[in-house]
């Protein structure tokens, strides 16, 4: 139910984001959409107040854009969703750790691995990472890379 | 040092290390704590001294290159998180498993489970100064390990999973060895009982200690046994289940205060219950191949992305993998519960003891490597 | 008794201090053994094995080993509080041995006030404690100290009522006389609450599991003596099964009934071996608590003390005053 | 009342505890001495890679395909070889492997087109120098060739 009562409030505030659902069970989720990158938190405070919990963030590099994935999760019933916003290279997505407070964790661990910072998450410092790391390993730029596409090579 | 700087403040708080080289600390694990006496004011857990990089590796391995890597993120619980990493790619490239591998995956995994918590049941008792049911419960833990080595061959880390079954079929040996072992295992119940959930220090040492409420359980994304102490019924082997896991008969056991004694009440019914689905799966295996005839040897999964969820012993893990068709993923990001488990300490500490803090890190039950990555 | 400085008392006195030392180390390093033998066998396995029959040697390898080993100075530690807490520690162990009766005639000094002089001497322990774990420039080494002085300060009034009820049924403080006095009836069947408490108290006393927060070394890694190294360390162990060994003995003197046999039977033994078979029993008990329970934390441990022991203590002492009185 | 209700079964707790450590006192020790006494190796057990004998041949069958080489993860194994004959496949002359970099996978071992490679039952592998762990599997097969010979002797 809450994820019917979600798809609608996803829609209605971002009326032409691209909402996919999956019918394979692939992605694990019921479905998928990408919002824009200053509507993040709206979504999320939908999914805090829906009763969700974040489950991961983790942030994909691509040769046109970096995409960040959003997994929510709920404990009943089996709903994972996912929201993912597109994010270039140079852009700053705000953070959602007010909202979820978890999240500060994920986003730093984000910031670590992809040198991508987030407004308003005031502890930035590396988590995994060396305190005086300067790099982000986890770029295709970085080290041994065996490809680099475009985000529409990989989801057509 | 200067007598300017000795202000009130200064000279009520101190700081502690507690770690990373701590007895108490299960792996490189640092706590910055801020202490007024011996109470917290302020905790700030720092990780990532065991990074290895296992997504990178992911990115430039081949899928089944991988699964060396995937036994070695929480290594108490390998077994979990190989059979986690091959439903993964098995989604991805649609493989279809015979039943009977499906169920040894299953047992296999539920022993790995109880030796995970059986290994935290001893080293928790160990945290708050109990030295010998640790050793009893290593005992105990020996045979699981003896068990899982006469088929996979390792006693750790396993690699026993392959795409599409597993390395090797169960034997008559296997079963004989399981049903002593779950024998073995209904006397000691009682043993442990006596010795420790009953026993009034351990009572007093565990409850009202490190509470989380379900609320805050939810912004930090806790999962497993610490979210269920808190009274939320949520197991990805209930609520997603993979394998055989909808076919067998098990409780979810819950606690309702969600601190450290509800924590440890959960985690050793949940023992029980592995043993339960064990027992069942036992009774069910089916005849038939242990892995799958058509699998190539080099996979070329199609492009997209999967998901795969799993409940390790210490809560929802998955792998989320994305494919550029490629034999090897284009990004392999692992969700680990010890992650959330971990950050909630930043809440749960301040104002509690030192010595609580040892009993509520124990009780969390974190495994640094598997935060590192 | 000649007076002057070679009397037999003087000779008897030196004599006595030497046997006590040797006694005193070998002790300590049987105690050990046995502790980790108890351990061992508790947790099925067979402890130290390798070096002598059944491991017996181990211990003295392990000393030896550790008078080899370097003391290590943390930088800005307080030299010499820090090279003098593991002397001031071992030194009243010693004393204490001078007044326990080992036998009717095994006394070095048989003092009226050997009671006394057992529990004043004892508290020096908590004074080196302090002084180690100040000097060590230590955190963990600080934590532990201050818990060993507040659970000393709280376990020594419990100890000392307890005692005291036996005190007041022998009307001494000897302690042949407290034992000659229960030739028929050990006090323990008729004192059960006091002889219970004295044992408590005297775990608490001699920093042991479940009471052993001062060294707890899940949460303080050492506690006091966390950077002692070599026989600054060693001296701090010996000490510690020498002072167990000690209370053990002065709870066989004052409720078991030292030297004799049980109900006044010697059954041909001794008395000597009645009263060493009796103290290692007790050693043995206070070992196997160690083995089978998780420490307790250091507010419920006052809370025991303050709330229940205390208490208790002083109801048995005022309830003994007034039968002792009006029988 | 409560609080006498607590002192007793809080040391009837204790008591009970006490009662299942020293039943474990006189029940038989499960550690066994290791140098001097040993287990038995289960059949799975997967010590490091080495060359299969094999009856028909009595040797190895490697034919230098290299995809032992190639799937594993770490880059663990070393293998060169010769064309013996003009047509026909290579025989090793080589076949390295460095064990303190192997995850004991079994990649290679499943990989092998003419299941020449096995695990050994080896587990006691110390070594001073990382150069012990570069272990060389023809050596190690040629002094297998060499007690089998010896064996077959004997017999």
């Amino acid at each position: 139910m809450k994820v019917k009562e979600l798809e609608a409030i996803m829609l209605e505030k971002f009326p032409d984001a691209p909402l996919s659902r999956d019918e394979t069970g692939m992605t694990g989720a019921l479905w998928s959409i990408i919002v824009p990158i200053s509507g993040i938190r709206d979504a999320t405070k939908a999914f805090w107040s829906a009763g969700f919990f974040l489950e991961s963030i983790t942030a994909l590099d691509f040769e046109d854009t970096f995409e960040l994935v959003y997994h929510f999760n709920c404990y009943e019933p089996k709903s994972r969703l996912v929201v993912r916003v597109l994010c270039g290279h140079d852009q700053v997505p705000p953070s959602i750790c007010d909202i979820f407070r978890g999240a500060g964790w994920l986003e730093r661990e984000v910031h670590d691995f992809f040198g991508i910072s987030f407004s308003g998450n005031t502890d930035m410092r590396p988590l995994l990472l060396p305190e005086d790391a300067d790099y982000h390993p986890l770029r295709k730029t970085f080290g041994k890379v065996s490809a680099y596409h475009k985000r529409e090579e990989i989801y057509g | 040092m200067a007598e300017q700087d000795r202000t009130e403040e200064y000279r009520r708080i101190y700081s502690l290390n507690l770690g990373p080289q701590h007895p108490s600390t299960h792996g490189v694990l640092r706590i910055l704590l801020d202490l007024d006496g011996e109470y917290i004011v302020k905790a700030d857990p720092i990780i990532g001294y065991g990074h290895r990089g296992h997504e990178k590796m992911g990115e430039n391995r081949q899928y089944k290159q991988f699964l060396p890597n995937s036994s070695r993120l929480d290594y108490l619980s390998g077994m979990i998180f190989n059979h986690g990493f091959v439903l993964a790619v098995e989604k991805l490239v649609g493989i279809e498993v015979p039943e009977r591998a499906q169920y040894i995956r299953v047992i296999a995994s539920e022993l790995n489970r109880i030796s995970s918590h059986l290994l935290w049941f001893g080293t928790y008792v160990m945290d708050l100064g109990g030295f010998t049911p640790f050793l009893y419960a290593f005992d105990d833990r020996e045979h699981i390990l003896d068990i899982l080595d006469s088929v996979s061959g390792s006693r750790l880390t396993y690699s026993y999973c392959r795409f599409g079954g597993v390395t090797r079929d169960i034997d008559r040996n296997f079963i004989d060895m399981t049903r002593a072992f779950l024998k073995r295992m209904e006397s000691r119940w009682a043993d442990y009982d006596d010795l420790v959930t009953k026993n009034i220090i351990f009572i007093h040492r565990t409850r009202n200690v490190g509470a989380i409420n379900p609320e805050l359980a939810r912004q930090f994304g806790v999962t497993g046994p610490n979210l269920r102490a808190c009274g939320v019924s949520f197991d990805v082997r209930r609520s997603e289940p993979y394998e055989v896991y909808d076919r067998l008969d098990f409780e979810v056991p819950t606690g309702s205060n969600g601190d450290a004694l509800d924590r440890y009440y959960v985690r050793f019914k949940e023992m029980q219950q592995s043993c339960r689905i064990i027992d069942q799966a036992l009774d069910l295996l089916p005849g038939g191949d242990f892995i799958a005839k058509k699998v190539p040897p080099k996979l070329s999964p199609p492009k997209g992305e999967v998901y795969a969820a799993f409940e390790s012993a210490r809560g929802l893990s998955a792998f989320y993998l994305v494919s550029d068709g490629s034999p090897g993923p284009y990004r392999c990001h692992i969700r680990v519960p010890s992650f959330g488990n971990l950050n909630v300490l930043n809440e749960v500490l301040p104002g509690t003891l030192v010595a609580d803090a040892i009993s509520i890190l124990g009780s969390i039950d974190v495994v640094i490597p598997e935060i590192d990555r | 008794m000649s007076e002057g400085l070679f009397s037999w008392e003087w000779f008897r006195l030196i004599l006595g201090l030497l046997i006590v030392l040797g006694f005193a180390s070998l002790n300590a390093l049987f105690l050990v053994w046995l502790e980790r033998k108890v351990a061992g066998h508790i947790q099925l396995r067979p402890g130290p094995m390798e070096v002598g029959p059944h491991g017996l040697l181990q211990t003295i390898m392990d000393a030896v080993k550790l008078m080899g080993k370097e003391l290590i100075l943390p930088a800005k530690a307080d030299r010499r509080l820090f090279f003098l807490a593991p002397v001031v520690v071992f030194m009243p162990v010693l004393v204490g041995f001078l007044v326990l009766p080992f036998g009717p005639s095994i006394i070095i000094r048989d003092m009226n006030l050997g009671v006394l002089l057992v529990f004043a001497f004892s508290t020096f322990t908590v004074l080196a404690i302090l002084a180690g774990g100040w000097a060590s420039n230590n955190k963990y080494a600080l934590l532990g100290a201050i818990r060993s002085v507040a659970q000393n300060v709280a376990y020594e009034i419990p100890l000392l009522l307890a005692v005291m009820s036996v005190v007041l049924m022998v009307h001494s403080l000897s302690f042949s006389e407290i034992v000659v006095s229960q030739k028929r009836v050990w006090f323990i069947f008729v004192q059960p609450l006091a002889g219970l408490i004295y044992l408590i108290s005297a775990t608490a006393e001699t920093n042991r599991a479940p009471f052993d927060i001062p060294e707890a070394e899940s949460e303080l890694v050492a506690g006091f003596h966390t950077e002692y190294s070599g026989m600054g360390f060693g001296l701090f162990f010996l000490a510690e099964y020498t002072n167990m060994f000690i209370v053990c003995a002065v709870a066989t003197s004052l409720f078991f009934g030292g030297w004799q046999g049980p109900f006044g039977y010697s059954l041909g033994i001794p008395g000597v071996f009645w009263f060493l078979f009796k103290t290692y029993t007790l050693v043995f008990f206070i070992m196997w608590v160690r083995w089978t329970f998780p420490r307790v934390r250091f507010d419920q441990l006052m809370n025991f003390s303050w709330k229940v022991m205390i208490p208790l203590s002083l109801a048995n002492l005022v309830v003994t005053a007034i039968v002792v009185k009006f029988i | 009342m409560s609080y006498f209700k607590e002192l007793f079964y809080g040391g009837l707790s204790l008591v009970e505890g006490m009662a299942v450590t020293v039943r474990r006192l006189f029940q038989p020790l499960v550690t066994v001495q290791y140098p001097r006494k040993k287990i038995p190796l289960s059949s799975a057990y997967r010590g490091h890679i080495e060359l299969k004998i094999f009856e028909d041949t009595g040797t190895h069958k490697c034919i230098v395909c290299l995809n032992c080489e190639k799937t594993c993860p770490s880059g663990v194994i070393t293998v060169q070889g010769v064309k013996m004959k003009e047509k026909g496949p290579k025989t090793a002359t080589q076949y390295v492997i460095d064990f303190s970099k192997c995850s004991l996978c079994g990649l290679c071992v499943e990989i092998c087109p003419t299941q020449t490679l096995q695990y050994s039952k080896e587990y006691e592998l110390v070594g001073e120098t990382r150069s012990d762990c570069v272990i060389d599997c023809l050596a190690r097969l040629a002094k297998q060739v060499e007690e089998k010979k010896a064996q077959g002797l004997a017999a």
